[in-house]
This record gives C-alpha cells, structure tokens and sequence, in this order.
C-alpha cells in the first residue's frame, strides 16, 4: 500500500506512523527530515519549500511503486511540506513497513535518497543576510 | 504556438514570473525551446543543471511539444 | 547524548522522536519493532518478554556508545519493552539524530542488528497450541 | 561456596526457579560453573548456546568466580 501527500501544514508524524503499522509487519524504519539551524556556517531563519504539485505527487507515487517492486515491503508512506518552514520543523516523512528490518531499512534510504533527486521540490534558505535556492547554481 | 511555460524556484526568479508566455513554433522540440528560453534568459545557462517538463514527466531533448501539453521548467531540485 | 531504557508499559513514539530532535540534526531515522500475527506460517496470540534489566540497560548503553564513537550522530535512544505483548504492540524503538542522514542510517540498523545480538533480553511466543523461547533451540 | 545463580528465559524453565543455590568450589571458573550446571540440568547442553555472565558483564570461560559476584546464565538472547 502507498500514501503519499504533499502538505502545506505541519507533518503528523505519529499518524504517518500509525499508518505504516499492520500486524502482517514486525519492522518499521521511519526517517524524519528537520530543518537544521545552520547551513555550511551560517545561521538559517527559515526554509521555504516550493513544489510542483501535481508532478511532485507523480514523482513521490513512481518512487513509492518502485520500492514495492523492489523490496518485500508491505506499506510505504511519503508526505512532503510546503510553505515556511522554522527551524526544527519537520520538512519529510517517509515510513516504510515490512515483515523483516532489512527490507524496511534499505527502501526507506532509497526513497528518500531517490526523492532528493527526482522529486520537484525547492527549498530556499534564508539567512539573516540572503537567501539562496538550494542546489541551483553549482 | 502560444505556450504558456511553468516556472519554479530559481527559474521564477529568472522569468520573473510563475507562468511565462512564448511563441514557439509548431511541433518544436525540447531542446529548441531550450534554446528559444536560454537566449531571452541567459540567466538559465548558469544553473548547475535543469529540466524540462512535459504533462507532469520528465522530458527527453528530443521530445516533441504539441499546443496542449504543460511545460514547467525544473531547476535542480532541493526537497527533503 | 543517549537515552535507554525498558519499560513495563507502552512505550511513547513520539515522545521518543521529541527526544532526539535538536536544531542541529537534519536527519532523523527511528526503527520500531512491532509483534506479527504470524510466525512461520502460526498464529501469535502473544508474546512475552524478560529482561535482565541491569545487564540489558549495561548492554544497550554500550551499544549507544559506540554508534556515538562511530558515526557524526548526536543523539541516540534506545527503548525497550517487557512484559505482555499483544499483536501490533511495540517492543523496541530506536531513533537516531545526525546532522546528514547516511549517518542516521547506518547507525539506527547497527544499534537494532546489535541489540538484537548482545542485549539480554528473552521474547517467548505464544500460539494457540503451545509456546516457545525465540532462539533457544538449534 | 555457596552462590545464587540467576536465571532467565528458558533457563528458569530448566531450572525450575529464577534463582538457582548451588555449591560451587571457591575460585571456580565459569567453565566449571558450566560442568557442574549441565551435570545437574541435562537440558542445558541442548540449547542453541549460553553464555555465563559475572556482575551484569559477558564472561570468558576461563574467568574465576568469587563469592560475591553476581552470576547470571544467559540463554540465547530474542530481544527487539
């Protein structure tokens, strides 16, 4: 089973939790994104993260698909933000539920891995003297 | 054709808007769009890489671009 | 820093993903054990679990340790439950802080494949027919 | 000398108790600890494995038991 969501309020990490759990699954790897407070040195005040919705659902739901062709993983869940982000703020959520921790282990760090790169999502950092579209230039 | 282009992140910030209406000509390919953007905004050309969109999919160069289909320009991106 | 402990009630997630949050981390993995229904093909009514609850905490602060003397991780927190268990209930949480993710990884699937070497604590499935200590028997 | 061995898991079933006294020469190492419980509790020889531990710490074979020491038998362990 797949649920993946792009949202412009605040992640409900136990409800994404509470999701993955099925008793078909004895191990459920979780990885949460935060925003960090510092950025190769210098202090962020904030995140904005933008996304091409309907595209980024597409993205979100291959990635998904190929996990369940991939691994014997029974439910996988990947929810996004958008909007303002505070520093602490959780920006991804991605669970991934299995009847063995190996499964579960590798597709939840090949989904977020494979989202960094092919999901369009931006994320722009904003210091106290600027602000910068992450990954844009090289 | 009229094509009115997506633009996000980065690439708003370049076109200067979130939606950049062009003439292109008919049936043209990604790549000559590519072109058509990169000499109106030279900008684009300093981008570490990006991508074009066609109905919410990744693009190959030498797709071709019909009047109905959506475009959006993809700067690399940054979620997680 | 490290948090352990073993608990002879339902341990809180997210009350275990609060504590290893901090501004600095950007990347948070949390592995949750939960107790199948089925067991090689039997149904699981229960299960139960013992500790040797000095030993066990020893054990799984080592294991703490050295995951904080092997990766960039922040923080890390172990918990453990005993006791009764149902089908879908929790009995071991770990999460992991770092401030990149490869990190975070790596060192929540080393602390739950060690734990589940190392740490003293004994699981006993019950069936409909009988019952049976997990690993004692070749 | 006389020493309260504890005992989990499938272990306590073995030894029909979580507390096991038995009479122990003094300085007996855990391999001798092991001759004289397999001697007394045939079953134990037919677990996967068991470890011996002194004072909440694994414990090589040829470590020397003292009077005050906890000693603890340690059947294969199934947490997580």
């Amino acid at each position: 089973m797949i649920e993946v969501k792009i949202s412009g309020t605040a992640l409900n990490i136990q409800s994404c939790i509470d999701w993955v759990m099925s008793p078909q699954c004895g191990g459920i790897d979780v990885f949460i994104g935060t925003v960090r407070n510092i950025t190769k040195g210098k202090t962020v005040v904030r995140l904005e993260f933008e996304a091409y919705e309907a595209m980024a659902l597409n993205e979100m739901r291959k990635i998904a698909e190929e996990v369940l062709h991939k691994w014997p993983v029974q439910k996988i869940l990947i929810h996004h933000r958008t909007g303002v982000l505070q520093t602490g703020e959780v920006p991804v959520i991605i669970a991934v539920a299995a009847a063995h921790r190996g499964a579960a282990f590798e597709a939840c760090r090949y989904a977020i891995d494979t989202l960094k790169k092919s999901v369009p999502i931006w994320k722009k950092e904003v210091f106290e003297d600027g602000e910068i579209w992450v990954a844009a230039h090289p | 054709m009229k094509m009115s282009i997506l633009a996000f992140g980065i690439v708003k910030e370049i076109f200067g808007a979130s939606v950049l209406d062009i003439e292109l000509t008919d049936a043209a390919t990604v790549v000559e769009l590519k072109i058509v953007l990169e000499q109106k905004y030279p900008r684009l050309k300093q981008l570490a890489s990006y991508m074009v969109a066609v109905n919410n999919e990744y693009a190959g160069t030498n797709q071709i671009i019909t009047g109905k289909d959506e475009i959006a320009i993809i700067p690399p991106v940054s979620g997680g």
